[in-house]
């Protein structure tokens, strides 16, 4: 049975018909095209998925479409301001925490949920945040830099000297 | 998975033996069996509901009756397919002695899951092909035990 | 202008922050249908029949097509790339490999028939309708036990389900050897199976345009034109003119998107016939049961030493698991890719190995990041610490004792590879400085009192990259070239276009390739624009793998600058006045030589498409060159890693408290991008190490670990941060001094971890732990007493 | 997935009656076990009724001493809750060690407990704390609740409504994960309440589970040496390619003497 959805996307309001079983994902992907947002897995395991829904990750292949009736979705294709990146997104780049990308978007719409909670996450803290985000491309090693160097931004503090560049 | 068990059965051999081989009987004893129709002496068709948590697959399958050596023992497998879900197959070794006025039921029960369920699901056939096999001969010791000889509400 | 060395930022990466990269399931062509394939649940059966007349009348559905389709259209089957000859001589045994099962199916997830619909959801809701009369009869998933008499045969034709029965070596040296040795020490070992696990699953779109009869794939492929040439003359029978295949952003590939599979046939073949474009993508359970699978391999190694501990003789044997059919380069995996590295960083003077390939009911095993090398290194390795252990010795000496010495080299192997260069000391130096080695004791103690049990080990490894030269490869079975093309474009204003038959899927070709023409035109980076991907595009060429990209395929795009150079001199002479020698290039200016005169390339390049005052006598118009580059050898990158581990023995947890890695990549282009494959690398070779099993039911042949729930995953909290290191010795036969990075860390990195692990439990009495070396493991291995119930 | 109709319950009242009426319809909550699950096509209900617009399930109280927890209140909620953390902070560590950060943003304890995986975290705590489970009909001991392998007391139309955790003197959860899925290859919750020791196991067995001999050798002495000496029996217990049953019995008894040692 077709059904319609009304939410906002990325700051914008939005209005499908979808079925029953359409997941957010297939929303966003195939009716809004807005394919920055991955699949990975069939398990709500890898994270490539992962985009937030007011303010939260949310893996978005486990969410149905209709389950996100009037709250607000953003995706990676938000996170930048215009041409700039995001200091995340800047971070990313600049330790080099992405190789084929294709689980950065996701990996990045959880950095944000982390550093969201926990504005100078250590280490451990951020490799445990990780748990539902895979990367099969960099160890993680520069992932973990990353995060750390753009939580560093977003409050302020001196950016550090990159480890991916030292090396 | 290969599991074993005895019961005690307050009832002589004789009809127990015939229990064992009567369509209703199984039909009340198998887990989420839903019909069962004779097509000979020793085979069935059967409709089994498999829940297991979230999961519920519709298996229709045959039973099975082989190594006939009434009223003693033989083996019953039973073997489906669920659509996407994959296909499971089981069986078990019945022997029958007797035990003064009562009946000494032992079985040996082994079971397999193929397709979508062993592939997504492997931690679970052994703890569900145990719980299945447990559920069939309890009810089985139900089914004795009441007083008509019907199958307990379950 | 100097690039080279500098860790310049990712040109790739803005679009990949900001969710803008083109993956193949990105790609929607208009009119699209989706194809979804229906597999087989059994490991072994006979098809029976396949009555899909519901399916094909469901709501949405367009066509269903079965093996028989195939067939009726002379679609031919998967070509195997690699023909191997068995010790007698006899060639190996290669099955035919259609892409829809014909009478019989192989391995669960062997695809039985494709639904094809306006939709995915009805392309599946009406599978469901398909009745397959399986016979399903007994399977063997495990390769020793498919040898076994009265094994399951999974070919008729091939009775005792062995592929080929192929050796490398002296047998009767090494017999000789081992019985003069003062010592032999043998181990039996198995290198666990793996799923490559690719973020992006596999993916395929054929599209077919009726006006120029041009067919069209979009594809999650290393190797584009491979995979037009495979599909094209084997499969399809298109000529290469109207087959055109694209490979656009690829989210990794690990050498499991090397090889052809069946479904980029069949949605081309299904776009041909229904004239609209046909989508596939692998949902993640199906990529368990239908990508290439890696490694799969059981060993016996002996190794025998003298009196004064040098290694005098080495023995392998091993039996590896090919799968039910021959994926396109999985014949030489466990051959070329694997005996010939057997020497690795040692003097060893005779080695003998054989191996038998042998057919399974399981998905087929291929090339996975290493390639055989991994599965060398780990039993060397191992049985190189065995033996340090048995003798006493410190294992860092009886490697140092070993070595090939640094000015042995070119150094000539027993198994026929020739080394260029290495520095298999100073790697060693590096690495056991920076993880305080001579320093463990001392932590192994403080471990001891909180009730941990520590252990360091060594691994040292020398890789094979850059598979060549060609005309080797081909008298050893290769059935391709190995060669590498490029074409370098300088545009009428000096901008520049390179296009690149090497692939990137993560490996950032897109920076480093262009570092090299910013260094060698000295033209500013922003003006330089690296394609690869679309066979449409770009010169024939071989793709990513086997870190072969910047050794072979920098090198090409070298010789073509070389070629642009050369010319641009030619011009610059004609407009300059002044004799051709005279003429120097340097930083994107032509001078001649001891004067001020100067044209910039931009200038060159002008002249070259406006040739108005240009020597037409002598040359053509334009500024746009292509080389062809064959390598002469392999190149050899080496390295030394140190893993330092604790094991709770209550449990069995292992964390890796320090993780050291020296590697010798030779010149090194872009140091960031260097340590990022390095991490990857070490990421999965300790995934192999501790996680990553893929277990099928050895007696049903049924898939137990087709998702995340059951296949363990590398996450971030697993792995520690790496400490790196590296000393170069140059490459001696490309010009650049390249080697290759993209594998070493996925094969130093398993016997690193397990010489640590046997070295923790050595109170224990224990020589081998297989992996992936699970908590389970290791606590029995430190409660004996629970050994038995195993 | 198969189509169904997707029902947002505005009451628990309608979610309980529309539940009545149709058979082959699910309820779901934070739908972390049952969208992976409708996505592989295992099951096919004929509606989903969604529990997310009920306010009334959602929050955490301090009440008699104690927690009640909503049954749509997500983990991240009750991991992040100053309530939980202050009266029984092994209840929110509990919480936060849920699969992933994500999942959690979404999975709830009324779901997580409704569908009783046999390895699931919170049933320990259920029937560690002794808490009480409250449905729209009744309200069940921890100790009845949870019946079998995803199995539990629940009738077809009835619907977990709250949780309430008594405030133990002393509790802790110890979780050791598996390596693939992060489910509890074994997890025990120990507490010391006025009522004596509680020691319930989860993913171990088809279903969570007490260890009364543990509990007594608490209560006598409350020390993890006390249970040192306790061999779990792998009669029945869990078995598959990730941990022999042999290997959960062992862990049983590592992670309650760990749990206890937290618990001081």
């Amino acid at each position: 049975m077709q059904k319609t959805v009304s939410l906002t996307v990325n700051g914008k309001p939005v209005s499908a018909t979808v079925e029953g079983r359409t997941l957010l994902v297939q929303l966003l992907r195939e009716t809004l095209g807005l394919t920055g947002t991955h699949v990975g897995c069939d398990t709500s395991q890898c994270g490539a998925c992962v985009v937030h829904v007011d303010g939260e990750a949310v893996k978005s292949c486990t969410l149905l479409a209709l389950q996100a009736e009037g709250r607000s979705v953003k995706t990676i294709e938000d996170v930048a301001d215009g041409d700039t990146l995001h200091p995340m997104q800047e971070a990313f780049r600049d330790n080099h925490a992405l190789q084929c990308g294709f689980c950065t978007p996701g990996m990045i719409m959880s950095a944000l949920d982390l550093v969201k909670n926990n504005p100078d996450p250590t280490d451990r803290e951020i490799r445990e945040y990780l748990e539902g985000n895979f990367c099969r491309c960099t160890g993680y090693h520069n992932i973990v830099l990353a995060i750390k160097a753009g939580a560093a931004a977003m409050r302020g503090a001196p950016v550090e000297p990159h480890g991916a560049a030292a090396e | 998975m290969e599991m074993h068990g005895e019961l005690r059965i307050p009832a002589p051999r004789a009809e127990v033996w015939a229990k064992l081989n009567d369509p209703e009987t199984l039909k009340t004893c198998i887990p989420g069996c839903e019909t069962v129709d004779k097509i000979s002496e020793t085979e069935f068709t059967a409709k089994v509901v498999a829940r297991v948590g979230p999961v519920k697959a519709t298996f229709a399958g045959k039973v099975t009756l082989t190594d006939l050596d009434p009223p003693s023992s033989y083996t019953i497998s039973g073997e489906g397919t669920g659509g996407v879900a994959g296909f499971a197959k089981g069986s078990a070794k019945v022997s029958l002695d007797d035990a003064g006025a009562e009946t000494v039921l032992r079985y040996g029960v082994q079971a397999q899951v193929g397709g979508k369920l062993a592939q997504i699901g492997s931690r679970l056939i052994d703890a569900t092909s145990r719980k299945m096999a447990d559920d069939f001969f309890n009810r089985f010791m139900g089914v004795m035990t009441s007083s008509d000889g019907a199958a307990p509400a379950s | 202008m100097t690039e080279i060395g500098t860790p310049v930022r990712r040109r790739e990466d803005y679009r990949f922050l900001t969710g803008q990269g083109t993956y193949t399931d990105d790609i929607n062509r208009p009119r699209q249908l989706y194809a979804y394939i229906l597999r087989s649940p059994h490991a072994n059966a006979a098809l029976r029949g396949v009555d899909f007349a519901a399916a094909a009348k469901a709501p949405g559905v367009v066509a269903v097509y079965t093996g028989k389709d195939i067939e009726a259209d002379g679609v031919g089957g998967l070509p195997c790339g690699w023909l191997v000859h068995s010790k007698d001589g006899s060639p190996m045994y290669e099955p035919p490999h259609p892409v829809l099962a014909q009478g019989r199916v192989r391995h669960v997830g062997d695809p039985v028939a494709v639904v094809i619909a306006d939709s995915l959801a009805q392309a599946r809701d009406a599978a469901e309708l398909i009745q397959v009369d399986y016979a399903v009869e007994p399977a063997i998933a495990n390769a020793a036990g498919a040898l076994r008499a009265g094994a399951p045969q999974v070919w008729p034709e091939v009775p005792g389900n062995i592929c080929y029965d192929w050796h490398l070596g002296d047998p009767a040296a090494v017999e000789q050897a081992l019985a003069k040795a003062a010592r032999v020490v043998k181990l039996d070992l198995t290198n666990n199976r793996l799923v490559p696990n690719a973020m992006e699953p596999r993916a395929a779109i054929g599209d077919f345009d009726r006006a120029t009869g041009e067919h069209t794939l979009y594809t999650t492929s290393q190797n584009p034109h491979v995979i037009r040439l495979l599909m094209g003359a084997f499969v399809l029978h298109l000529p290469e003119a109207k087959l055109r295949v694209v490979a656009p952003d690829v989210g990794g590939g690990f050498g499991s998107k090397i090889y052809h599979y069946a479904e980029e046939a069949i949605v081309t073949w299904a776009a041909a016939k229904l004239k609209r474009p046909v989508k596939w993508t692998a949902e993640r359970v199906e990529s368990f049961m239908s990508d290439a699978h890696g490694r799969d391999h059981a060993t016996h190694v002996e190794l025998g030493l003298d009196v004064d501990n040098k290694f005098v003789a080495l023995k392998v044997s091993t039996i590896a698991n090919m799968g039910a059919y021959l994926s396109t380069f999985a014949t030489c995996i466990p051959t070329y890719l694997y005996a010939t590295l057997l020497a690795g960083t040692y003097t060893t003077p005779v080695i003998y190995a054989e191996t038998k390939a042998v057919f399974t009911h399981t998905v087929p095993v291929d090339a996975y990041r290493g390639a055989g090398r991994p599965e060398a290194t780990f039993l060397l390795e191992r049985i190189v610490d065995l033996a340090a252990d048995e003798l006493g010795l410190d294992p860092a000496e009886l490697r140092r004792k070993n070595f090939i010495p640094t000015d042995a080299f070119p150094y000539q192997t027993p198994v026929a590879l020739q080394y260029d260069s290495g520095d298999y000391f100073s790697t060693l130096e590096l690495a056991t400085k920076a993880a305080d080695y001579a320093g463990f004791e001392a932590r192994r103690a403080d471990a001891a009192r909180s009730g941990k049990l520590r252990g360091i080990g060594i691994a040292t490894y020398i890789e094979a990259c850059g598979i060549a030269p060609s005309a080797v490869v081909g008298s050893l079975g290769a059935r391709a070239g190995l060669f590498e093309a490029a074409t370098v474009r300088v545009h009428p204003t000096g901008s520049v276009t390179v296009l690149t038959g090497s692939h990137s899927h993560g490996q950032g070709h897109e920076t480093t390739f262009a570092q090299l023409v910013a260094d060698g035109l000295g033209v500013p980076i922003e003006q330089i624009d690296i394609v690869h991907g679309d066979s449409a595009k770009i010169p024939y060429g071989m793709g990513t793998y086997g870190s072969r990209s910047l050794a072979v395929g920098g090198t090409a795009i070298i010789k073509a600058m070389d070629k642009i150079v050369a010319k641009g001199k030619k011009i610059a002479a004609h407009l300059l006045e002044a004799a051709e020698a005279d003429i120097e290039f340097k930083d994107g200016q032509f001078s001649v030589a001891g004067t001020d005169r100067s044209k910039t390339l931009g200038e060159i390049a002008l002249t070259a498409y406006v040739p108005h005052n240009f020597p037409h006598d002598e040359l053509e118009p334009g500024l746009d060159e292509t080389a062809f580059y064959d390598p002469k050898n392999f190149t050899f990158p080496s390295g030394a890693y140190v893993a330092e581990v604790e094991i709770d023995p209550d449990t069995g947890t292992l964390e890796i408290v320090k993780f050291t890695a020296s590697d010798d990549f030779g010149r090194i282009v872009n140091p960031m991008i260097v340590a990022g494959q390095v991490h990857g690398g070490l990421a999965q070779g300790i995934g192999q190490a501790l996680l990553e099993n893929c277990v099928y039911d050895h007696s049903t042949g049924q898939l137990l670990t087709a998702s995340y729930n059951d296949y363990a995953m590398p996450r971030a909290d697993d792995l520690p941060s790496f400490a790196l290191s590296t000393h170069a010795t140059l490459c001696t036969h490309n010009p650049l001094g390249v080697k290759g990075c993209g594998e070493a860390g996925a094969i130093g990195a398993p016997a690193a971890i397990s010489n640590a692990i046997v070295d923790a439990l050595k109170d224990y009495g224990v020589r081998h732990i297989e992996m992936p070396a699970t908590p389970e493991k290791l606590w029995r291995a430190v409660h004996p007493q629970n050994m038995a119930a195993e | 997935m198969y189509e169904f109709d997707y029902q947002k319950a505005a009451s628990l009242d309608d979610a309980a009656k529309f539940l009545a009426a149709h058979d082959d319809a699910k309820l779901v909550a934070g739908g972390m076990t049952l969208i992976p699950t409708l996505k592989q096509r295992l099951a096919k209900p004929s509606d989903l009724v969604d529990l997310a617009s009920i306010g009334s399930l959602k929050g955490i109280a301090e009440e008699a001493g104690g927690v009640t927890i909503g049954a749509m209140t997500r983990h991240v909620e009750v991991q992040r809750s100053d309530i939980v953390r202050r009266v029984i902070p092994a209840l929110a560590a509990l919480a936060g060690m849920i699969g992933d950060p994500a999942v959690r943003n979404r999975g709830t304890i009324g779901g997580s407990i409704a569908n009783n995986d046999p390895a699931a975290d919170y049933p320990a705590a259920v029937v560690g704390l002794g808490a009480t489970v409250v449905t729209t009909k009744r309200e069940i001991s921890g100790d009845s609740f949870f019946t079998g392998m995803f199995e539990t007391a629940l009738g077809q139309d009835e619907i977990v409504t709250t949780v309430k955790f008594p405030k133990p003197q002393a509790a802790a959860y110890q979780k050791f994960k598996n390596p693939a899925s992060r489910y509890a290859i074994v997890g025990v919750f120990v507490a010391r309440t006025g009522q004596g020791v509680r020691v319930a196991v989860t993913g171990a067995g088809p279903c969570v589970f007490r260890v009364p001999e543990m509990e007594a050798a608490l209560a006598r002495s409350f020390s993890a040496d006390a249970i040192k000496d306790i061999a779990i029996p792998d009669d029945g217990l869990n078995s598959d390619i990730h941990a022999s049953a042999e290997y959960r019995a062992h862990l049983v008894g590592v992670m309650a003497r760990r749990a206890v040692a937290a618990c001081a």
